[in-house]
């Protein structure tokens, strides 16, 4: 099975359990979805629950909300991160703030998914992962499912959430092949996943970096150095205890983010565990992140822009030199 | 024509009741806004209460409203409790969002009462989406949206009126052309002024309304629903109306002349309605001295309310900070 | 009309090499997306060669053009040298963008090539922009943006073409309606098809021309460019036209028939070209191979220039993060 | 003087100086500007100079860029952050990439200024703290003068950049009157400012904060803690060095920010020391920020959800107390 097919199938699923859910976005019905997620579904479902929409990124998203104010469970398709800015408003003044503001009363249990990242060289605006800048936003929840059983979990409890929430897909994964654990029906959007153990250093990373941080890890294994891998799986709330435990037992941080840096979730990463593991670490925290430019074009550079693994084992060996 | 009610004693006293505790509320807020005891921005309704009642008076309890930061009128006309409303512009935690939204924020989930949205133009594509929600349902209820001109120019607006319009849905659009957003008349923001024209862009039908006439708006918006309900797909209704007082309470109003307003004011809703339906022999002096009288008695306990209630405790700043029941 | 140009030989046989060093660089691409020389999305102007080549025939080199991310026709009719443009989608620092743009990103501001906007209706603000600056400038200039007929449902279409006509600016907006956007047909995402019409909301004038036939686009755009430069705002002209390949590379083009697609091939601006032309004497068959070959030649001369063109080293990655000189 | 005085000073220098410069924005002209900021102006220089525009964010936004791309040099003006989200296309996807993206050909000379902040009740979708979040976006410059010399000296200096360079005003601000110093022309957007110099702990923060920092060194002074307080002055680029110095000199860092903690500016300024001054602290890093809620509306409730001087001063003791 492929990344895709678990999401597609994990959004049937939805759509037959529960006659409240409707899929809305922009081709994703007649063209079968601008990443072919959702291929097959208008045949299944109908038009009424596989809605095309015009290139209205805005007044959908905000359909959505109103949709979900009136008690069915939208799950809107933004086809990339980087067209979801048109629809921020949205988001951030609206779906965010209506419950809290209201004293309560409007929950906006909205599912809005998204392509997100670099790879496939689609350049300066297409290829931004905003999913850790969204986690800035208090009143959603941010997840990026970077596994097979993830991709096939999140949209199910994404949608068994009274808030809204946003699912970051990475696109450089749609086409991963691999099976589905039995464990996945356990899976849940509070906690990050320790998807390698290690002693020496922590990997924390999540999306299509994950499997980067384990071909890293990998690497230093045959160098010697125990690498632990953590996929944070939700960037927004952030589960500090996983991170935390992870780092009080190996005293090194890398983070992993496809990001840009500066005010990136790489960030509020290392500012956490510069908060509550202090006196833990043996050097300090290090960042490998995209450069902080537009993601160009051609594959030399975008591969350059992008966190790389061996800039990833180089960042761990360098600090292992320098271990207090 | 044929949703209009007859014009009797009783309903003339009914309109004259909603709009005149529109108004006497408005002033009061002023008042109060002095006294310091509301803050924030605060945006009064005063000339245009006619548009609020008159589309109020056509809607039933299943239809849903979504209304701008200038929405006490349609609050109060929708029902929301007057204490609550008062409540709510205080910072009380008994206002009818704990206090926690003030004047652009007034939300009464219990009587679809969505909102209050201080963003121009935030509300429509919320307002096209409950009406989805409603038509998906198979719902017989519409869902009825409140901007002003202004929000015409937004892309918001484009947009939501586009989506209502291709998938059928049971909304409402009600412009209220106040002539200008903020200190910007229409003419210096729209190339073209008439936005009941612009929903032909949509194959929206569309009406322009004396926004002044609270009957008129009434029968217009009766007629509208009937189409709405009938599956006809979203109507725009344009109310031709004025703001007679200044933007938000930071409006010195340089942008318009004293004459202009003067000009409104003589014919507002309140005044022409009050003229007409005596002159019909439907309402007298004494009625309107009543209503007004009660209306101000209203206001006082609401007043009263609003002060003798407690704040929201701050230890209760993050509740709902997520939602606290599953859907 | 009185701007049209007499039809003869030399533009019969200027338009035709316009149109097919076009197409034949378009399949050209297909190719190198194939063999893997060309990556991303690349969307191909198969089909809608006229509309560019018919503009362009109307500009000076003053005149900015915005455009899509379907813009290698563009560029080529506005004479971005072949040979940067293959070089930019092969990514090599030889391409009008160095390279870092690819097919959606073409720059050439030398020649008032603006782009390039892979934001669907991300480029019209920008057009109105620059119209702003030319009529602030008092330069003689206009600016032409370029959209397809699936923009025209975002709200910066809508708040641009206010913004250009209640300002009065030269802009020439020219909405390629392919009848598609990516799979989604006119009439499932606008309740009105008519993108002329809709510039009525914004009292732009407009008017609907066969996107099919070059010579008609250019006199309408010559026509619309008296009027914008005699001041009297903007225009909005729709062409009526049809991408005869996918979307883009990735596409396998469900949501359409075979035959409709060959039904309008039977009519696309190469075919009634040069049927027409050749009966009425303009132009032979042999003028036809002649000018392909050309063009086939400029094509291969391209390809070899892009792939003996270097990359950018990856030690310039940073450049250009900032501006590199003051304002 | 006050701070909107200075602004408009800054501005009609401009709008002198330079033929090429104009302004554009809601209510800036007939009104006089939502925050009055441009009161007068449109008297000075006419409407060609001073352009009301319709409510259109990002069509004049977008505008701005066109007009920057042709030779002028706008400044828009967006009355709120929040409302500066329905133009966030048009900055990120636009006017933050073009330089780079075009290989250099097209800078984008734009100014933006926005209002920013609370403290002036108006809830839940007036009263955001954005410009820490677009401190994330690469191709921008972000400024947030605290000062009278700041705000008489930065429309200008941001004039001079051909970089998209966005201005955050504090509402709160406004009124504040103070008089400007000989040194103004002096400054730049390159530093950051040590406004006050001390030798314990190092409170870096800007905007409106800056005062609540130094009303709190006062405080602390009392009780013999010797605060030094940092005013970033420019978000992006954040400049290290003025900010390392100081910590490495105090070895105590309090981040003091309107905006929200989780991935906020405040999370990037921690993570930057962690990297550089890890050896040189004595406690960890502490972050003062705005609670993760929208602003409410009641006076109490915002001063409760705000940073506050109490909170600082006492976040500084709980530090000295834990001093390693
Ligand atoms: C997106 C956005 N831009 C600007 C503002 C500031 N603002 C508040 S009300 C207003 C005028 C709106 O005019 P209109 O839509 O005609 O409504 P009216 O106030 O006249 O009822 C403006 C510009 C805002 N709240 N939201
Ligand atoms: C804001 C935004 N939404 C969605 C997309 C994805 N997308 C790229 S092209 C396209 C179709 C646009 O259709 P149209 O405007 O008719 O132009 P055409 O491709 O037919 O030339 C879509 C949906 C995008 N690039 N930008
Ligand atoms: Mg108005
Ligand atoms: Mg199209």
């Amino acid at each position: 099975m492929t990344y895709r097919e678990a999401i597609r199938d994990a959004l049937r699923e939805a759509l037959k359990s529960d006659a409240r859910v409707f899929l809305m976005g922009e081709d994703i019905g007649m063209y079968g979805g601008s990443f072919a997620v959702t291929k097959g579904l208008l045949a299944e479902f109908g038009e009424e629950r596989i809605r095309d929409t015009p290139l209205s990124e805005s007044a959908f998203t905000g359909a959505g909300i109103g949709a979900a104010l009136a008690g069915m469970r939208p799950v809107v398709e933004i086809m990339t991160g980087n067209f979801s800015l048109l629809a921020l408003d949205q988001i951030v003044n609206n779906a965010a703030t209506l419950c809290h503001m209201s004293g309560g009363q409007l929950p906006v249990p909205l599912v809005i998914r998204l392509g997100t990242g670099a790879s496939r060289q689609l350049a300066a605006q297409h290829s931004h992962s905003f999913e850790g800048w969204y986690a800035h936003i208090p009143g959603i929840r941010v997840l990026a499912p970077a596994t097979i059983d993830d991709a096939r979990a999140m949209p199910g409890l994404a949608l068994k959430c009274s808030d809204p929430v946003l699912i970051f897909e990475h696109i450089g994964l749609y086409n991963m092949e691999g099976e589905l654990t039995s464990s996945w029906p356990q899976a849940d959007i509070e906690h990050a996943a320790v998807r390698r153990e290690g002693s020496d250093v922590s990997l924390i990373t999540y999306g299509a970096s994950l499997f980067k941080c384990l071909e890293a890890a990998d690497a230093l294994a045959k160098a010697g150095v125990n690498a632990e891998v953590i996929d944070l799986r939700t960037l927004r709330p952030l589960d500090n205890e996983t991170i935390f435990a992870s780092v009080r037992k190996t005293h090194r941080a890398v983070i992993v983010d496809e990001g840009w840096r500066s005010g990136g979730i790489s960030a509020e990463i290392a500012a956490r565990i510069g908060e509550s593991c202090l006196y833990d670490l043996d050097a300090p925290v290090v960042r490998v992140c995209t450069r902080e430019i537009p993601v160009p074009y051609p594959r030399h550079l975008e591969e350059a822009a992008l966190p790389q693994v061996a800039e990833i084992v180089a960042s761990v060996q360098d600090m292992m030199g320098k271990a207090a | 024509m044929s949703d209009e009610l007859p014009v009797d004693r009783e309903r003339v006293l009914q309109h004259l009741t909603q709009m005149l505790r529109i108004r006497v509320f408005e002033d009061r807020c002023a008042e109060m806004y002095t006294k310091g005891h509301i803050r924030g921005f605060l945006h009064l309704y005063n000339g245009e209460e006619a548009v609020a009642v008159g589309v109020m008076q056509a809607l039933s309890a299943d239809d849903a409203v979504v209304a701008t930061y200038r929405e006490h009128g349609h609050a109060l006309a929708r029902g929301v409790p007057m204490n609550a409303l008062m409540a709510e512009l205080f910072g009380k935690v008994t206002g009818c969002s704990r206090g926690r939204g003030g004047s652009m924020h007034i939300f009464d989930k219990s009587r679809n009462f969505f909102g209050g949205n201080a963003i121009v133009a935030g509300g429509i594509p919320i307002a096209v989406g409950l009406a989805l929600a409603f038509k998906m349902q198979k719902r017989n209820a519409v869902s009825v949206c409140f901007f002003g001109e202004g929000a015409a120019a937004e892309g918001e607006f484009h947009e939501a009126l586009n989506l209502a319009s291709l998938w059928k849905l049971p909304v409402l659009f009600v412009c209220e052309n106040n002539q200008y957003a903020m200190g910007t008349a229409l003419a210096r923001s729209e190339a073209e002024t008439s936005i009941a024209t612009k929903a032909t862009s949509y194959r929206v039908s569309s009406q322009t309304i004396d926004g002044m006439d609270v009957f008129a708006i009434e029968n217009a918006a009766r007629d509208a629903l009937t189409n709405i309900h009938a599956g006809k797909g979203p109507m725009l209704l344009e109310m031709l109306t004025y703001r007679f007082r200044a933007h938000s309470m930071f409006d010195a109003q340089l942008y318009r002349s004293k004459t202009e307003v003067e000009e409104w004011q003589k014919h507002g809703p309140l005044i022409t309605f009050t003229k007409r339906f005596k002159e019909r022999g439907l309402m007298t002096e004494d009625d309107y001295q009543r209503i007004e009288r009660e209306a101000s008695k209203e206001v006082d306990a609401a007043v009263q309310f609003a002060e003798e209630s407690a704040f929201e405790p701050v230890n209760e700043l993050m509740r709902f900070a997520q939602a606290e029941t599953q859907p």
